[in-house]
């Protein structure tokens, strides 16, 4: 076995784990935080496969954001965990038969027999002064600024969705507004009242 | 870089950014304004897309778009089709505080999106296409906040459509791995290349079909269907009944005609399954609905079936049918829901096959049209839905797919029923309660240019199915 | 030229719609001034641009729009513009302009002002394209469309029970005659793979001997079979026997529907149709025999009941039904032209006989029994003498245009070969005289003898208003002289081209022509044959009858007791149909309901398969569970389903 | 030496666990949520295993994408979660049956 090998099985091993203990665990933090693992797992795969930027955007991009949005959402969310884990398990065994049966059928198809390194060798490896990143960099902003644009619009959709899904102006809710605090008089705060001064009596 | 063929896409994608930008300026109140720009907006692109129409397939954006025929007539029957959802709508929205400017921008976004995969030449620009639509539609169908039905009905489809596209991506990297490329071209002359049988292909290629059938809402990738055309607002469910539907067969024949033809054989009897168990499933549940968003839906269903029809039998006049067959169908699509949304106003919703109890007395004209759309769905000569079930249930017997085109024929005569049903309701039934229907008045002129539309239609069917040849044509 | 033809139709069309669907809006005034405009345009297009076109050799054949490509069978909307179709395009422009004006005073009064106008200028769209037709299905849209609108009309006043059934009656009846159109066509496009007009017509010779076998062990000759089942098409259409009896009971609708639909145009679809396929029936002596034969007793037996009427427009209905059975008979020997001749001239004096008597029925304040009326002469003197114009016309004296025609007609039957053509000579001379004797026994008691109504209406009688009689003059001066103008370039010159084919040993007109030296030689000719005698011994016997000893009718329908019911009777044909086709249809309709609907379909099929279906329905609807995990798995059965069918590893 | 073939098993085993993980969890939307990352980890794997094997970088751009539309994704199925909590203070997936037949 060589070192590539071991790291290949170790992280791939890790992120079957993690990925069997998201769909199946019921507390949604603890999934969360095996997806956080499976994530790091496959980044560590992807720098196997010379993917360094990617691996990067994924620990940065997902699991620095996307995970801890995740995460936000399942704290704000007062969710009943005990009432969660009811009837747990009753559908593991059909699940597991499915998912056996899926594996194995792609499986056969994405064997050896036709992905084998006999069919597909393994690429050259790049030199050391290769950058992964100026690559995809050059590329993304000349050849593929069509998608990027395209992906641009998806963000700003994704903005204007969530804002215009959660936000809310509660009638409790104190706001400033700052506009106002410069434009306000004296008028509109004092009342100058005239009063007799008290007399000695 | 070429950037005028794309002038349409850029100008509706900026200019749905400036009417965001504009809105949050004019505020709330006067959403009207809005409203109008984006309807400006739409017929400008139209006028560019008529303006800059030629025959000859462009391919521009370092191979990612390709302007021809077939994005030129799919772009204009979206903008006009969201253009009459905008105008059916109006009242609607703000009857429910839902007239906001996000609304109009997320409707507008979803557009792009469709004008994205009606262009695409790349898998790339393909699914991002895809998704900007999906993701203004799930956003869509949540916008009403405070309704229940809705969100439920939001998360089903967003966790369904997840599901989908995934399917569509894995299909789409075996796809890539096995011919090395992600252009469209580039995989289809790859692909011809090979030898014929090969299973990687035909593995990806099963991936695909399912995230395509998803999208197009046929059997057993469906279920969505009722639940969110049931679920969501009326006028929501008005915008995902008529353009992606539009967008969805775009989606199918740049990917299977324009990229896999070569695996034609596998996929088309892959379609003829789909199409035999749309037809069956969607007409055949329709009846026993009560509710007419998810009897119509059903029907959105049985229609995808036929049009599957045509793209399963196979052929540049297949596809050009079935093309014929789903803009046809999106008129009527956009009639009935368009109605459903006329007639709710404020405090009334129109949810059941009863409430249109005796419309006929209140409104005869009204009933009238809807009594022309029905027919037309149901396939009645002399409206279009009969020209349109007539080529595609052809294109299936040229196609020597006997016994499927008999099925489609015995499909249609269970779905007359309830279609009939409307039109016995409407007519023979005595209303319930004595509120007048209030429609506005441009609503009900647009909706008597609909209704209308499957009579008048009738002389030019020969014009618009040689439209749809000439768009097929420019498929490679 | 294609512009000019798509003008035609569609200026009357656009008259139709505006005031069809704006006529609420825009009222009565402008609802005929934008009808009468549509159709004046038509007029005066088709007699100053296209009959002049035509009558210079040229000929249009173009397809102008193609409806609908299905495989090889392409549905083009075309025009033929031929000698035949000009023609054909004049009369019905300018008899529908005389009938749009003579409305608006006929109608005044009706609440269905609107509606009425724009039905008839939708009929004159529907007749142009029928005419105008370059194919078949175009010629059986017009076919049908003026069908419907006939329809309409007879219904017209569809608060009259009496009317509803005339209207259904014609419906059925004309379904019959249709069947066998479709029939036709639909024999013409199995056997020639085609619709055009030119197409068949080219490949017709080539098919001439071809047969069919219908049933087995029988064969028929191909172009008989198709020249039958069309002419099936025809009869209905044109009237003729024994599908004659929708005719008569058409006159529920309004009078000018009458002069317009069923006198001078649509029913004389039929014999346009016929002339048009000419080169088909050349090919087929045996069709054209019975074409001959049915048209001889059309025309002899019709004009017998015509005598015994006494509604007014009934005795011009029944002439109506006997002078289209003279058209027919031509068409048997091969005379088109003179079948056309007379179609024209008919269209005239008919109209105008009706619209006169449209007149009289105003002004007796819609009494229609002439037995009522008598000694008009004095209040109403123009439709008088139009009507006397009308009826010398009918009768067939010279000059008079009807004479020319008639004649022609008789003296093409006299001259033919063909099996049949002796009978149907002796038939049609018979006739001669009965059509005089009816047509002046309308005249003399309406007009003539003492007024027989009552004290009311008398006194209130008056000549109709301006547009009602200036349609009756500008109509009345055609009926009169078109016979002399028209004979010589219709008949014997070569007005119609190649319009229409006869075949030489058939030509019956070329043998005629021969002996035709013009007009007054032709009148003084006809002083040697039989006919004119015999029209003038009709007028005198109805002198006689109805002026000099009126109670003599009487006594001879007495006398003649068993023929007088026979005739009055209509020879019992609706009886007949009433009992065996209607009463059988019924009784074979209850039998069907009762065990085939009740029982096997609606009980077993429909029942029995609304059951399933609902039945089915009801489970599969279950499987929509509402939660999204049966969703999903929906969608990965599916993926399942779909690998193991297609990844056979 | 690793071959193709792994990558893609490897691939094919996350997106079973995904696609399962989806029809499997009856009780938590959020876990939905997750199992759909799942499955475009699985459909990324592929991708970045074959863009590499390829020596094609289009691969990795598509992956790229594909990450930025499922992070867009994300933040649309969270809201559409949150706005679901806010109606009916619940997150199990058997209570969104409403929407049946």
């Amino acid at each position: 076995m060589t070192f590539e090998q071991i790291v290949f099985y170790f992280f791939s091993g890790v992120l079957v784990l993690a990925a069997v203990v998201v769909v199946t665990v019921r507390n949604p933090v603890k999934a969360a935080l095996a997806l956080v693992l499976a994530f790091f797992s496959a980044a560590g795969l992807w720098i196997l496969l010379e993917a360094e930027f990617l691996a990067i955007v994924l620990v940065l991009v997902y699991v620095g954001a996307v995970m801890v949005l995740f995460l936000f959402v399942v704290m704000m969310l007062d969710i009943n965990i005990a009432e969660l884990r009811e009837g747990f398990g009753d559908y593991l065994p059909i699940g597991g038969i499915v998912a056996a049966l899926m594996v194995v059928e792609m499986a056969i198809i994405l064997g050896p027999r036709r992905f084998g390194l006999a069919k597909v060798p393994v690429p050259q490896a790049h030199g050391a002064t290769f950058s992964n990143t100026r690559m995809l960099g050059d590329l993304l902003y000349t050849t593929y600024v069509y998608p990027f644009e395209i992906a641009a619009a998806i963000l700003l959709v994704a903005i204007i969705a969530a804002i215009a899904l959660t936000m809310r102006r509660r009638p409790e809710t104190k706001y400033q507004n700052p506009a106002e605090q410069v434009r306000v008089q004296r008028s509109d705060r004092l009342r100058i009242i005239r009063m007799p001064s008290e007399k000695k009596g | 870089m070429n950037f005028m063929p794309a002038l349409p896409l850029i100008f509706l994608f900026g200019s749905t950014c400036a009417i965001l930008l504009i809105g949050l300026y004019v505020g709330e109140r006067r959403t009207s304004v809005v409203y109008v720009l984006s309807q400006v907006a739409l017929i400008t692109t139209v006028a560019l897309v008529i303006r800059d129409a030629q025959a000859a397939p462009i391919v521009a954006l370092h191979g990612m778009f390709v302007r021809d025929r077939l994005a030129d007539l799919l772009d204009i029957a979206i903008c006009l089709l969201v253009v009459a959802v905008f105008v059916y709508s109006r009242r609607y929205l703000s009857d429910r505080d839902m007239y906001r400017t996000e609304y109009f921008v997320l409707a507008l976004f979803g557009v792009v999106g469709m004008m994205v995969i009606n262009s695409a030449a790349h898998f790339l620009s393909l699914y991002l296409g895809l998704e900007l639509m999906a993701l203004s539609l799930y956003a869509m169908v949540a916008f009403q906040r405070d309704s229940a039905r809705a969100t439920e009905a939001a998360m089903k489809y967003f966790v369904l459509g997840a599901l989908a596209s995934g399917m569509l991506l894995y299909g789409m990297s075996m796809l890539y791995g096995v011919t090395g490329s992600l252009s469209i071209a580039k995989v289809a002359s790859t692909i011809s290349a090979m030898p014929p049988g090969n299973i990687v292909l035909v593995f990806g290629l099963v991936f695909v079909i399912v995230g395509l059938l998803f999208k197009i809402g046929a059997v057993p990738f469906h279920m969505w269907i009722p639940d969110v055309y049931d679920g969501a607002p009326t006028v929501v469910t008005l915008y995902i009944g008529t353009a992606p539907k539009v967008a969805a067969l775009a989606l199918i024949l740049r990917l299977l005609v324009g990229g896999l033809q070569a695996l034609s054989p596998s996929w088309r009897e892959m379609l003829v399954i789909a199409a035999f168990l749309s037809m069956g499933v969607g007409n055949v549940v329709a009846i026993s609905q009560t509710n007419l968003k998810r009897m119509l839906a059903y029907s959105a269903i049985a229609h995808m079936g036929f049009a599957l029809l045509g793209l399963a039998a196979g052929g540049r006049e297949g596809y050009a049918d079935a093309l014929f067959y789903l803009l046809i169908y999106s008129v009527m699509s956009l009639g009935a829901f368009g109605l459903v949304a006329l007639l709710s106003g404020p405090g009334r919703e129109i949810e059941y096959i009863d409430d249109l109890k005796g419309l006929s007395q209140r409104n005869p004209w009204i009933a009238f049209l809807m009594l022309l759309l029905m027919f037309a769905m149901a396939g009645v000569p002399p409206t279009a839905g009969f020209y349109a079930k007539l080529a595609v249930i052809q294109a299936a017997v040229d196609a020597h797919l006997i016994w499927l085109a008999v099925a489609a024929v015995l499909f249609s005569v269970v779905g007359a029923y309830y279609y009939l049903r409307v039109v016995k309701v409407m007519y023979f039934d005595a209303p319930e309660d004595d509120r007048p229907f209030v429609l506005p008045l441009d609503g009900k002129f647009l909706f008597g240019l609909n209704g209308l539309s499957m009579l008048l239609l009738t002389p030019w069917i020969g014009t618009i199915i040689a439209f749809c040849h000439s768009a097929i044509q420019g498929l490679p | 030229m294609q512009e000019v033809c798509l003008a035609i139709p569609l200026a009357c069309l656009a008259g139709a719609v505006v005031s069809g669907l704006f006529g609420w809006k825009i009222g009565r005034v402008a609802s005929h001034l934008v009808t009468i405009l549509g159709v004046a345009v038509a007029f005066v297009l088709s007699v100053s641009v296209v009959l002049p076109w035509t009558v210079t050799g040229h000929t249009f054949n173009g397809s102008v729009y193609t409806w609908l490509t299905a495989g090889r069978l392409s549905l083009p909307v075309g025009f033929l513009i031929d000698p035949l179709s000009a023609l054909m395009m004049t009369v019905v422009t300018f008899v529908s302009l005389m009938v749009h004006i003579y409305s608006i005073g006929y109608m005044r009064d009706d609440p269905g002002y609107q509606r009425f106008f724009s039905y008839i200028s939708l009929f004159t769209f529907a007749m142009l394209m029928l005419v105008m037709a370059n194919n078949f299905l175009q010629l059986f849209f017009g076919w049908e469309a003026v069908g419907l609108v006939s329809y309409l009309l007879i219904g017209f006043w569809h608060t009259k029970e009496s009317a509803i059934y005339a209207s259904l009656k014609a419906f059925l009846v004309n379904r019959v005659g249709d069947f066998g159109f479709v029939l036709g066509i639909a024999a013409i496009y199995t056997h020639f793979g085609s619709l055009d007009y030119a197409t068949v017509f080219t490949m017709a010779p080539a098919k001439a001997a071809s047969m069919v076998h219908m049933v087995p062990g029988t064969s028929w000759h191909l172009m008989t079979l198709i020249c039958l089942l069309l002419f099936v098409g025809a009869m209905g259409k044109s009237a003729q026997m024994p599908l004659h009896v929708w005719l008569p009971d058409s006159m529920e609708g309004p009078t000018p529907i009458s002069a317009l639909i069923h006198a001078a145009t649509m029913v004389t679809a039929g014999i346009f149709m016929v002339a048009r396929m000419s080169p088909l029936f050349e090919l087929s002596p045996a069709a054209r025999s019975v074409v001959l034969v049915i048209g001889a007793l059309t025309g002899l037996l019709m004009a017998f009941v015509a005598v015994v009427q006494n509604d007014i427009k009934r005795v011009i209905a029944y002439s109506t039904l006997s002078q289209l059975g003279y058209m027919t008979a031509a068409l048997g020997v091969s005379a088109y032209a003179a079948s056309i001749f007379h179609l024209v001239t008919h269209a005239f004096f008919k109209a105008l006989l009706f619209l006169s008597a449209g007149s009289v029925i105003v002004a007796m304040h819609h009494e229609q029994d002439v037995r009522r009326m008598g000694g008009l002469r004095r209040y109403m003197p123009v439709t008088f003498i139009c009507t006397w114009v009308g009826s010398l016309a009918l009768a067939g004296i010279p000059p008079f245009s009807g004479f020319f025609s008639k004649d022609m007609i008789l003296d093409a039957v006299h001259s033919a070969h063909i099996t049949g053509a002796p009978f149907a000579y002796w038939v049609l001379t018979a006739a001669v005289f009965v059509t005089a004797l009816y047509t002046f026994r309308m005249l003399f008691l309406v007009f003539y003898g003492e007024p027989r109504m009552d004290k009311h209406t008398r006194e209130h009688l008056h000549e109709s208003p301006w547009v009602i009689t200036v349609p009756l003059v500008l109509l009345a001066i055609p009926a009169a002289v078109a016979g002399m103008l028209l004979i010589k370039p219709l008949l014997f010159g070569h007005f119609f081209g190649n319009s229409i084919v006869v075949s030489p040993g058939d030509n019956v007109l070329s043998e005629i022509g021969r002996r035709y030296h013009g007009v007054g030689p032709f009148i003084l000719n006809a002083f040697r044959s039989p006919p004119i005698y015999l029209a003038a011994a009709g007028i005198a016997s109805a002198w006689y009858l109805y002026i000099r000893a009126p109670r003599l009718p009487d006594i001879i329908s007495r006398r003649f007791h068993g023929l007088y019911t026979v005739l009055t009777n209509k020879y019992g044909f609706d009886e007949f149909n009433d009992f065996v086709f209607a009463g059988g249809a019924r009784a074979l309709g209850r039998a069907l309901w009762m065990v085939g609907d009740v029982q096997i379909i609606d009980g077993l099929m429909v029942g029995g398969t609304a059951r399933l279906v609902g039945w089915v329905s009801a489970r599969m609807r279950r499987l929509q569970s509402g939660f999204i995990y049966h969703y999903a798995f929906a969608i990965i059965a599916g993926l399942f389903l779909l690998m193991t069918f297609f990844l056979h590893v | 030496m690793i071959s193709l073939s792994q990558y893609l098993i490897l691939g094919a085993i996350l997106f079973a666990l995904g696609v399962v993980g989806i029809f499997l969890n009856r009780k938590n939307v959020v876990i939905l949520l997750m199992a759909i990352e799942l499955m475009l980890l699985a459909v990324n794997m592929n991708f970045v295993a074959f863009s590499s094997y390829l020596n094609d970088p289009a691969g990795q751009i598509f992956v790229f994408f594909i990450l930025t539309v499922a992070a867009a994704e994300s933040a649309i199925g969270l809201a559409i979660l949150i706005v679901l909590f806010r109606n009916r203070s619940t997150i199990n997936v058997e209570d969104l049956d409403t929407l049946k037949g």
